[in-house]
């Protein structure tokens, strides 16, 4: 081959490099292994973490320990899935372009709104990402964000909106753990770019949204409404409270925790804004013999065609994980993603009377809630050691919550599961009491 | 409408499932005495209703419609298409990665916070670089990072610049990002030598500028042979030198940005660490920086703690308290599931297999250029800049277009019919109907010139019979795509019949387009 | 030739490999010292020298020339082409399932004894016959099986019988069992209706007899209504009655074998109880008898042993001690993996599932039947016996033959041209150019309409113009293939050019050709 | 679809089965349950096994702790190679039928025999299949068995040869461990079909094979060498060594343990055979247009189209079994085949020299070796204990090696594993001499 080239050694062909640059040594890093070896390594340290099967656990606070069925797996292992680039040769990517177009449909029918794209990152950067086409839609410097809102959202939000040159103003909580309107209707101004609430917030109470959605258009702002996909199943859906844009994480749909990604983010609108959207969109079309296909569309909104006027930077984004989504929902179907959601409702109701814990958002909830725990680090410890991993602790996000704690369920917690919690909770609740 | 082409919408059939609920094993309280009235779905999402074999049918055969890498030759520039060994599924799929929740205490979450540690090691040896987060999620998130990390240390200096610059070979996501990070974005030019225009350069990088986003090897596949100078006029002006990694899949262990002056560097794992692309994701965009820009690393870093008493035990823990930190760009901790497969890899190469990488996949790319250059194929499309190539090259289809009446579109389209994916096409910019190659290293000889004799037969076709490719693809699930009719009358999500009446008017003015996409 | 069918030996490059060598960690003894000179091999294997992307490539398009169940509708009769759950290969590849090693002591192996015992427990309820042996390898690995038991039986009452029964619409397996088991195999006629000629049975079933061998429902799709008459023929014989159970799909939870009389019984899991046929296996064949067949099963049994004092502790065991036994019929305990799936698919659908497969199973046959009798399909394609059938039914290409000129195989051939796989042709052998056709519970009613539709339109092409079924298939990887010549001049194996020169004469003479297998 | 049919009911189509048969009650089998159920009960049912990740195991017998690579998995999974039938329609199965062609060559390369079928069901039934084609050949009645063969092969041999009407006996091994060439000498004889070897032995003997196949193919039989298609990877291949046969199990060619199976058996022989082979096998041909194709060929040896004559009555064999083989052979390579034979071979002679107890087979052996152990019982107990599965007893196949302990070695054995079993046995060693 260096014949055919015209050099003489691989060495010839980085000519180029400036001597000084060369890095004369080789990479200080451990030797290569064998196929085997490698596997043994990484085994050796997956082992020592312990996952989702190995306890009990009671955590979500946004990554949800849901069951993935086997198609997935089955379908998502298929090369023809797995190996491709992003389909910039619709002809030969009709299947991923097609998944992209039914994956959008989905979405759309979740959140009540019409128009998706074909994934962003994960949930928090698809905020900042709202963020971003409020900002270019409004040109204003305000964003709103309850403080029910994810607190990696708000995190996100902030750190885009650094670049953005926008200022983020926090919304609190009711004393029952729900976006307080009459602070969101002081907080929203002319300047007001966007105002951000989450279904259900963070806490797991399931806010009123469309009185939400109400006060923070008042003045033109875009109402995002962040949410968890799959309550959505027996949740009104963003889109009819109100909501322009509606976005979130979609871990919930098919996806395995991964220690918090690879996932995917949704992104949905009004028909309005489909011009601005971030991200790949696939469309339906028509080839020169008028056989259906589909193709990316809206391309001009992407930085491969307009550059520095692009509506987002958007390039790779999580069309696989997007697959899982749908694949899911279609295996759910129309009728199992009610009754999902049904049998996490009442769960979810169950558990926290069960528990009997005081409640920080004693209205409805679905999925998960807040509980303040007597003795917060003893009751943790005690689960712990009886292999539960009883919930998310709120300290750190939530000072105001020091003793607070985040329950999760889904259909993978038992009702045998939570009574052995319980049984524990009962416990801590007769110690204090006596 | 073709069975065939049906969305998974059309195949429901109502009461048909796949799923069955696990037994309700709580008390039956009925949904509206648990939420308000106002809240409750007045009608359900209309999800498709089918059954097991046939949602398995629908993607399977959907997913034989997509050309893949697993099939064969896939040498899209700037994408680094590369084999993704088997192993790195299966390590991926462990329950002690998969099955981890991102919130798990970091006592019980060691092997994970450690792998990461050492993924951040290698990235930092390899790039030069020592401070690594992992966390943006995609090679322009890594540039937005980046630029944030550049206001971040401007600010935390007192300076408000406003410009950054980018080659006007510089890809898409550059100046796009230069937008969304508040900056203003301006271009500078490139030299007959297919490098940055020193003196443009020059001119441009006043003490307004920034930063400068460069990648190297460029888009054109070439080292910029001026890198020194390039990075002394940028820190002389006080500017960040930025490294898009996207191409880093040359320079492994021969050359590292940090040593060639560059302050941020981003990775895409997703390319030169291996990860199947998926379609179009997911992948992840570390970033490696030099001591003056730590401190705004966003968080949590994942750190190495050393037993207090002076013990040698050794525990990972996640760090927040950085008090410069810019922040988080996303939830938790980043794609984790793409880093273990990033230290599958590395792990497998080892330094000196990284260093072969890189050789080889400019060895490959030479050789195809060789190839390509002969009679009865440079003619039609003559090489850019004519160089040696790092692990990518651009021709321009100036010659077939004028000589023989087919654009690189149509070259593209043929090349479908043989069974090979077309490089990328129409970037860079500035080379007039570019075709940008990458074959990568783990592609063979025969591959290679396979591919040559695909390209010299589409060219000798064309001078008998434009048409065969102006009218391509003719052997793929569908024939060229209305584009420009799709973006008109955009129909972005499937809709019952009543609602979503045909347009029998559509496929009537279909004018298929394409674009250059990457 | 082109590269598209190059086996992976003629793929294979000097230097090329896609494994590496663990570290060699013991003391590098020369092979010449621990090996006699005559034991070593002189010259390695000729196997293929590949890199791992190459690897991957070759089977990824290898498989794709495939045409498989989660593709489209295979309505191979006799076979159950139903949908296998993806479940069951997650569950099948579990590490506590796959990475048991078969000699692991029982104490070690409670949780796979323990499903083998309840696969067991089911299989015997699910038969109406108590005693279980999971050890066949396969149907006619069962059948043999039974044959020997049913030999063992005669002879430890003293008798020595010569020959055994099956109906000329037996599957191939049984008479090739009878002959393997040291019987003689006799044909018993089926009568005006389908069934066993009752004349014919009670004529041949001397005492010389030593079993009927019996599919009910039959190879025809037919329950055989005399079933009580003759199971009381051959036990009035002093004969044995073996069930073959590939047809078990039409009758679980409706009709068990051992309350039909029979006495021994193999099941297809492969078939029944879902495992994915894998190109041809792998599956099991497990047997069921009843008291009198019992002693001598094969060894090992999977018991259940309860705590010697009247304690509750449950264990599984493996009991070699049945001294009556007919022996081992294989390695180990069986094909474990396929009990695995077995276990998940009976404990997925239940009792009242397993019913609604059957009922499902019949009534798909009977609507694609009735769909299949309309006028344009029923005068080429008649029903062999016209009567209600169970989960399959077998026409006669009669029809188109005579009044098309159009065979069974050109009908077949052309049915893959619509993306379906063809029934079961030429079997049974008694109807004349068979289409034995078994849709399964696990199609929807739009894949049998389809199916008719397709029927309907190649007999309306073939009436037009009968050349374009004959020289069918016209769009799959190769045409019609030259199977005379194959077993002409049988080529087995690969050899490289110069030890294999090719025989340009072959492709000459060649005449298409089929066969009815199955 | 009843309307269709012209049924009223589902019952009326069971109308046919007469009323004293039907079962008039719900099997007695416990109520379904959903996927996820599904996956929980087994993987508590799996959780109940001590698998070969969970010990260091030494026990082999048979089937063997090798690492199978990921693109085994792959390439199994992918629906074109797992869901379809036996190619019966050769134009749309070029891929099985290809992969059977190219499995057959290699099975050929590794015995040193032209032809090879496209697998049976596995090893010790293929025995028995060698066994039915020496009876067809030959004509005669008994079989010949080294004590050094397989005791499953062998008791399948005896179950079997019931029907076919054979006679097996036994030949005994040596003092070394080896098959007693004399005895074969004397137990040959003008009845015999078929001696049956094995390469290397239960015990891992390497066998003279040469002077046993002259020995046993004296009076006409044939030989019939088993084997472990392996090692065969560094040993002088059967075939060259004038067996006639040579068949074995293929577990150790990618396949998973699977508690036993399923894996495959390999089934290959002297030209002269090639009508008489049992099963599928694939065929080179041509198709109309004069290109490549791949048939099921020679038919009129099966049972669908013989039938009583069949040459054997398998139908179902294994392959994906056989697919999984071709793939590991394909990956190993020409080299990797021979460098893990060598590993092998060296570990296990380092394995016999650390656990220095005295050696029931002294002379030369391949990944596998069987000791005798002072009070093997509390040893096991001790290595058990320690995470190590020592290795498989022999008393129970073998009384005559009531203390024997079979032990075996495969890539996946680091040197560190065997030195800590060797430190084991140095204490037993040493507690007997104290
Ligand atoms: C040169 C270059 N820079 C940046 C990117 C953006 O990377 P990502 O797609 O990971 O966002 C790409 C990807 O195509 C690229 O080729
Ligand atoms: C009626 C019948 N009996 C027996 C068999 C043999 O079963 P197996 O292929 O599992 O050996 C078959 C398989 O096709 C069959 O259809």
């Amino acid at each position: 081959m260096l014949a055919a080239i015209g050099a003489e050694s691989l060495d010839d062909l980085f000519a180029d490099v400036p001597e000084r640059m060369r890095l004369g040594r080789e990479l200080d890093l451990p030797d290569g292994l064998s196929e085997q070896e490698v596997y043994e390594d990484l085994a050796a340290l997956a082992a020592r973490n312990r996952h989702a099967d190995e306890e009990v656990t009671f955590v979500g606070a946004g990554m949800y320990d849901h069951y993935v069925p086997a198609v997935v797996d089955t379908l998502l292992s298929r090369s023809e899935f797995l190996t491709p680039y992003t389909p910039y040769q619709p002809e030969v990517s009709q299947g991923g372009l097609q998944v992209m177009f039914e994956f959008q449909t989905a979405i759309s029918e979740l959140t009540g709104l019409p128009v998706s794209n074909a994934s962003v990152y994960e949930g928090p950067s698809a905020c900042a990402a709202a963020a971003y086409l409020a900002k270019l839609e409004t040109r204003r410097t305000r964003l709103v964000a309850s403080r029910g809102l994810h607190p990696h959202s708000r995190a996100a939000l902030a750190t885009h909106a650094a670049g953005y040159g926008m200022e983020v103003v926090e919304v609190p909580l009711t004393g029952e753990g729900a976006t307080d309107v009459e602070a969101l209707a002081a907080a929203v101004d002319d300047d007001t770019a966007a105002v951000f609430v989450q279904q259900p917030n963070f806490l797991g109470t399931v806010e009123e949204l469309g009185e939400l959605a109400e006060t923070g258009k008042r003045s033109g702002a875009l109402l995002v409404c962040a949410a968890d996909p799959l309550p959505l199943g027996i949740l009104k859906p963003p889109g009819e409270h109100g909501a322009d844009l509606c976005v979130g994480e979609g871990q919930t749909l098919g996806n395995r925790l991964d220690f918090g990604g690879p996932s995917f983010g949704f992104f949905a609108a009004d028909e309005r804004f489909l011009r601005r959207m971030p991200g790949r969109i696939a469309g339906e079309t028509r080839d020169l013999d008028g056989r259906r296909g589909f193709v990316l569309t809206l391309q001009t909104r992407e930085q491969h065609i307009r550059r520095e006027k692009a509506t987002h930077n958007i390039c790779t984004a999580q069309a696989l994980n997007a697959l899982a989504g749908v694949v899911y929902l279609s295996w759910l179907g129309k009728r199992g993603l009610v009754e999902l959601g049904e049998l996490m409702l009442r769960r979810t109701h169950y558990a926290r009377e069960a528990l009997g814990f005081e409640r920080i958002n004693p209205g409805p909830v679905v999925r998960e809630f807040a509980v303040r725990v007597p003795d917060i680090d003893a009751f943790v410890a005690r689960a712990r050691a009886e292999g539960i991993n009883p919930g998310y602790r709120l300290g750190r996000d939530y000072p105001e919550y020091e003793d607070g704690l985040l329950v999760a369920i889904t259909e993978r917690r038992t009702k045998a599961q939570i009574d052995a919690l319980a049984g524990l909770a009962a416990e801590v609740r007769e110690g204090v009491a006596a | 409408m073709s069975a065939d082409t049906l969305t998974i919408f059309e195949r429901s059939r109502e009461g048909r499932r796949a799923f069955t609920a696990p037994a309700d094993d709580v008390p039956q309280v009925p949904i509206e005495e648990l939420l308000p009235a106002g809240a409750i779905r007045e009608r359900p999402a209309e999800l498709p209703e089918v059954s097991e074999p046939e949602l398995v049918r629908h993607y399977t055969t959907l997913s034989s419609k997509n050309f893949h890498l697993d099939k064969g030759f896939y040498p899209l520039g700037s994408c680094t298409m590369k084999h993704n060994p088997k192993l790195h599924e299966r390590v991926a799929a462990l329950p002690g990665h998969a099955r981890l929740h991102p919130l798990q205490d970091p006592e019980h979450a060691q092997g994970a916070l450690e792998l990461m540690h050492r993924v951040q090691g290698a990235l930092g040896e390899i790039a030069g670089l020592p401070h690594v987060s992992l966390q943006p999620s995609a090679g322009s998130h890594g540039e937005l990072a980046g630029l944030l990390l550049t206001r971040a240390y401007h600010e935390d200096r007192g300076e408000q610049r406003t410009r950054v610059l980018t080659p006007d070979t510089a890809h898409g996501t550059n100046p796009a990002t230069v937008t969304m990070a508040g900056y203003e974005a301006v271009k500078v030019g490139t030299d007959s030598d297919g490098g940055v225009d020193l003196d443009d350069l020059r001119e441009k990088a006043g003490d307004d500028v920034a930063c400068l986003m460069l990648t190297n090897p460029n888009t054109l596949g070439l080292f910029d042979r001026n890198i020194e100078e390039i990075a002394e006029i940028v820190h002389d002006a006080g500017a960040t030198l930025y490294y898009d990694g996207a191409n880093l899949n040359a320079v492994m262990g021969i050359a590292r940005p940090g040593d060639m002056g560059f302050d941020i560097v981003h990775f895409n794992l997703h390319k030169t660490f291996t990860q199947p692309h998926g379609g179009g994701g997911p992948g992840a965009g570390p970033i490696a920086c030099s001591d003056r820009i730590a401190p705004f690393l966003p968080v949590p870093q994942v750190v190495e703690r050393r037993g207090d008493n002076g013990s040698s035990d050794v525990r990972y823990d996640l760090d927040f308290e950085r008090p410069k930190t810019i922040g988080k760009l996303r939830g938790f901790q980043g794609n984790f599931g793409v880093f273990v497969r990033t230290y599958a890899y590395i792990r497998s190469l080892g330094g000196d297999g990284l260093k072969d990488v890189s050789q080889v996949a400019v060895l490959n790319a030479n050789y195809l250029k060789a190839l390509l250059a002969v009679e009865g194929i440079g003619e039609y499309l003559p090489i850019a800049f004519d160089r040696t190539c790092m692990h990518e090259f651009v021709l321009s289809g100036r010659g077939a277009k004028e000589r023989l009446g087919v654009k690189t579109l149509d070259l593209a389209k043929r090349m479908l019919d043989h069974g090979v994916h077309p490089p990328t096409v129409y970037f860079p910019l500035l080379v007039d109907e570019a075709l940008m190659i990458e074959p990568t290293e783990t592609e063979t000889k025969e591959r290679l010139e396979h591919f040559a004799g695909v390209v010299r037969e589409i060219l000798a076709e064309a001078a008998e019979d434009p048409e065969v490719a102006r009218s391509a693809p003719h052997t793929t699930p569908v024939g060229r795509l209305d584009e420009a009719g799709a973006a008109k009358r955009p129909v972005v999500r499937w809709r019952p019949e009543a609602e979503n009446p045909g347009d029998p008017e559509r496929a009537k003015d279909a004018t298929a387009s394409g674009t250059g996409a990457m």
